[in-house]
């Protein structure tokens, strides 16, 4: 299989998207000639003109307001929001708008749209641009949430989010556009609302999304050697959320670790963990543990920002705490 | 270009006429029994009137075609009558019935009916601007002959997405109008308090490099003039247009509001003006109706709006199990199903 | 001890600040003359001049950032949005703004201010009207939410709140207006990040906030004539979060169950059920329970919205299941 | 009022002209070292230059006094170094040092130094709008002889907070100086494709009911004059007043952006109005310096630059327990304190 990496990946399925539909087109902040500001959508204005790839001013509630009627008017945009932290200014037509229109109208309407993101901190760009906010998206009805961890994920999921007859957010992460892996010919699929096992072990369960699976993974494999085998679960796609193969996971281990960036407080792994609890209660051995950011706005300074965000190390000890409990 | 409109020139028959006063009617009518069920009971949450406006839906959506889109804020039932939404599943929505036009969902401040094009009200105050730009993006990109009217309120005027939204459309060029209904007064706040240039609000079209113009709201066959002059504007694709009608709500801002910040004497110029009643003087004055066909109409209306509540009132609530309907499709659709012309 | 509403609550801590600090001053839509959406304002125009009571024009992020930079300069002020929903228009100025300039600047710069707002539904205002986002806020290092339930708490809460040096957002809500209860005299204070038990009792603990107290406390009445004593704790504060007096009661009930308003999923008290399961696993003799609004957005219609928010019998009912196991 | 003023009259005595200069090689010189730091692995995240915008934070904050708010954008060195804040904090800063005048926290996007009343750089386009008029009312409301001005690039009159902001800012008369640096880029966006008054953006303020100038950005003479007008009318009591100074980056949008997008024609023709060289070639054309005063000027700023990197350099790393320092105050701050006069 060929490897590619998690940028590539989001060209890619940008690319069969406005080759396959013509009702698709992207729209975003320096989307066009600039190429994006990770380099997703270079070339794409000459390869399919200024009229599918529009470049927007900067106005997130405009322009991510206006793929919500264009949604509704037949069209299928794919809006990009640069980062997520911008997604603040177009939180209004997210919330009150793309994911409420198809419920408010009776079922008349709807807002078909994807809105690719980038979230995560580690680049030193500090407090307003180091946010991780996919789980407050993933606790509001009407919108679907997706989180990849790699390039096979962004491929197959986003085939599925096109499919999609309602808004779906897909939260690229900031740190993976340069992280490779294999990617299989043919247009695959992978289905909105199934986890998915990245490693087997049967003395803990790891339950994480986007690019903390990768630092669980690595934590996994130090484990290994010292004969702790983790179970890694990516859950892909925030709502709908797939508990299944968690729970299934955890009757094994009877340990669960939830391992998450953003700020521990109100994190989607809190749902996580309360979901494990309240649906396997019985096979746990001690409590469901996690893993999250710093609860502190990011700071810029190195050595602080690394302290800010959960590195496989610190995974590797909760694990092991979790274990010994 | 901006200007402002002085007279109506343009000519019309008689059952045009007559049909322009029967929709101001209609809208008029409705309302007052929206109100009095309200009281009694029957209506719930925030409602609010159009009264006093109603010659700004009627004339304006009277010059558009049936699939123009209308999109509108949460004042919303006149611009749904007027684009031809059935008074009965209006009134059932209010009463939050099964029947209702948007299921019992959405109620008086999100009416819905896509059969109309009537595209909804919204009631995030300058929402639904955004919102219209993609609608005329989507009519303009499938090569659709057919343009987008989006009303506001002049409170809509001071928030970020008008700014937004009135730059996106022009420098995209889309088929929009944005309707500023300026009734003078967002809630209890006086448009002078809140907006710096709200003695020219048409000119604020000028920061979009966009036409406005200004026009007498209270005038439904000047609305109808200068709306046509919109939409041949934009028709002929030279991009979006901002109109102000200048208009009134002659009641308060919802039907919990007594309105008492408003001085007695500037309600009552404004009731002077009383849309309907003065193109129901001009209409007999200048001979193109009678007493006796206006009161038919009134007779119509009465019992259409009558029915209506009785419609709503005989109706079902909905199911419980339909809470959960309508949140997402039930089916995926095809990815590959579209191609912009059918 | 005299009996007022939480609205004469509300007005009478405005008041209060108003009279006790000239740098605080009243800024939001229709607060003036109008009297407030909500007629907590009424009167505040003559009393205290419109110098004092700002009315905004709709522009929710400029007022909120307004605010934000008049907190920086000196003034201490309490900025009304008039209902959460609205909020969505201001995110980037509370989350990027209010709650980072402390960090962000290395502690020169903060912004000492109250934002006040209305959450919740069940006033028929539909969808767009009638959501519970104080748990998002929650989750924002730099920021702090109160949740009063009544207005014994609203007084002693917003009294506390004036002498922080950062941003709280006071959430109050929309059906307690009219809700009454005793309020001693003098100026007692209810310092943040205290959580109140409410009613004593051994066979579980529900968790509550805001206008779900209530309708615990009347499930846990009727419970009592069964048999069943329920202990209510009202964490008031949602950050700083006190959970000692939570986990006590667990401790002692063996048994929780966290009721909220919001959708489930994601809630803030998928947190609360995560820390009592960290800290109480070894007393917890079932899972955490959990009572939420349904993950609709909200319905206009009467009927519907009713089924869509908790009451008492449901409350009552998940109650027995939990103690039933 | 909008005017478009084309020459400076205002005459200054050597040393302020060369204390000028002096400013302006000052940021050149750190923004040039700042390039080479960041190569070296010294400076990460996102670095954005000033590089051929001088004029305008040298010229404009060079009329304000020391009690003077200045509110910026993330392209905020100029601003913060014209403010008065130490190259060396400065610098530590965007190391991310403890002896960064933000602590380290903030970076090269949120420069602070309270002392200098330099209020800050802000990351979020448009974002510092709303706090610059929030510290003008602070002002205003407690009686002190202070304005602020804020800068905000052509990118951010897109965006919705720049209409609410600059409303809020007239209705309410607010201290406040709104000011353009149209370096007609947002990142890869020409202004033209953007904003529908690209070519006349001061008139954006004729829809605020405020005063609106333009001026060449580049002459930090001009900048100076018109900023002294500017200010008159804020401190005047007349209200906030917007100003567009036309000027150009010389290198990309941030330190990553090649800026592939812009002609080279275009960047040639503006590096011929280098703010810094014309300057200088007027002062020596004029006879107002002679070329060692200059070159001695030129040689005390690398020093001191020099002597910021090494600064910088030398200095210790943040503790890592002072991540949790300055989410929250410690101590709750007595609510009866306050008094608008101390
Ligand atoms: C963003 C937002 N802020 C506040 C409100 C509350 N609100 C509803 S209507 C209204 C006044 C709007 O006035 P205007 O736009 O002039 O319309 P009118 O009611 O006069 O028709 C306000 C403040 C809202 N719905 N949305
Ligand atoms: C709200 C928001 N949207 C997008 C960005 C990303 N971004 C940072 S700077 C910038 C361009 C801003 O251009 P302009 O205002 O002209 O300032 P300049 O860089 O030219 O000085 C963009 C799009 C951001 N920081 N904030
Ligand atoms: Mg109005
Ligand atoms: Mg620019």
């Amino acid at each position: 299989m060929p490897e590619i990496s998690y940028r590539e990946a989001v060209s890619s399925a940008l690319r069969e998207a406005l080759n396959d539909d013509l009702r698709v087109f992207l729209v975003g902040e320096d989307i066009g000639p600039y190429g994006g500001a990770y380099a997703v959508t270079k070339g794409f204005t000459e390869e399919f003109g200024p009229d599918r790839i529009k470049d927007s001013p900067l106005s997130e509630s405009a322009f991510v307001g206006a793929g919500v009627g264009a949604a509704m008017g037949g069209l299928r945009p794919i809006v990009e929001l640069m980062t997520i932290n911008f997604s603040m200014l177009a939180m209004d037509q997210i919330i009150n708008h793309a994911a409420k229109v198809r419920y408010m109208s009776g079922g008349q309407l709807s807002a078909p749209m994807i809105i690719r993101t980038v979230t995560g901190g580690g680049a030193q760009v500090a407090a307003t641009h180091s946010q991780n906010f996919e789980g407050w998206f993933a606790t509001v009805p009407g919108m679907k949430v997706v989180v990849p961890s790699t390039p096979y994920d962004v491929l197959g999921l986003f085939r599925s989010c096109r499919e999609e007859a309602d808004p779906v957010m897909f939260v690229e992460h900031i740190l993976l556009y340069s992280s490779r892996g294999e990617v299989p010919e043919g247009t695959y699929k992978v289905p909105l609302g199934e986890s998915d096992v990245k490693r087997k072990g049967s003395h803990l369960t790891i339950v994480s999304y986007s690019r903390m699976v990768l630092l669980a993974l690595d934590a996994a494999r130090k484990l290994s050697q010292e004969g702790i085998e983790v179970e890694v679960i990516d859950l892909r796609c925030l709502r709908p959320l797939d508990m299944e193969p968690v729970l299934e996971s955890v009757r094994k281990t009877h340990r669960a670790l939830i391992v998450e960036e953003v700020w521990k407080t109100g994190g989607f792994g809190a749902e996580v963990a309360a979901q494990i609890q309240e649906h396997a209660f019985d096979y746990l051995d001690g409590p469901v543990a996690r893993v999250a950011g710093a609860e502190v706005p990011m700071p810029y300074s190195r050595p602080l920002e690394r302290a800010a965000i959960p590195d496989s190390d610190v995974i590797a000890h909760a694990v092991k705490s979790s274990i010994m409990g | 270009m901006v200007k402002v409109p002085m007279t109506a020139k343009e000519t019309l028959e008689a059952p045009q006429l007559l049909e322009l006063y029967r929709q101001m009617m209609l809208i008029r009518v409705f309302e007052e029994e929206c109100a009095r069920q309200y009281m009694q009971g029957n209506i719930h949450g925030f409602l609010h009137l159009y009264i006093g406006e109603e010659a700004i839906a009627v004339g304006s959506i009277s010059t558009l075609r049936d699939q123009d889109y209308v999109v509108t804020h949460y004042r919303d039932h006149g611009h749904a009558l007027a684009k031809g939404i059935d008074s009965k599943s209006a009134m059932a929505e209010l009463f939050g019935k099964a029947t209702g036009c948007s299921r019992g969902k959405g109620g008086s401040m999100h009416l819905f009916d896509t059969s109309k094009n009537f595209m909804g009200g919204y009631a995030i105050v300058a929402g639904q601007m955004p919102v219209a730009a993609g609608l005329a993006l989507a009519a303009k990109s499938k090569g659709e002959d057919r343009l987008v009217i989006c009303y506001l309120g002049d409170g809509a005027l001071n928030e970020g997405e008008f700014h937004e939204s009135m730059n996106l459309a022009s420098i995209w060029k889309l088929p929009v109008i944005y309707f500023c209904e300026n009734n003078l007064y967002g809630m209890g706040a006086p448009v002078w308090d809140t907006l710096a240039l709200a003695d020219n609000i048409y000119k604020l079209a000028e920061s979009y490099n966009m036409p406005g113009m200004r026009l007498n709201g209270m005038d439904v066959l000047e609305v109808r003039e200068v709306t046509q002059e919109a939409s041949e504007h934009v028709r002929s694709g030279k991009g979006p247009i901002f109109l102000e009608a200048q208009t009134y709500r002659f009641r308060g801002h919802s039907i919990a509001d007594p309105a008492e910040y408003r001085h007695g004497i500037e309600v009552e110029d404004w009731l002077e003006k009383d849309p309907i009643v003065t193109f129901k003087r001009k209409l007999l004055d200048e001979g193109r109706a009678s007493e006796q066909e206006l009161s038919d109409i009134d007779g119509a209306v009465m019992k259409e709006i009558e029915e209506a509540a009785k419609f709503a009132d005989d109706s079902p609530f909905p199911e419980i199990d339909t809470l959960f309907e309508d949140v997402y499709a039930d089916q995926p659709v095809p990815s590959n199903s579209g191609r912009l012309t059918e």
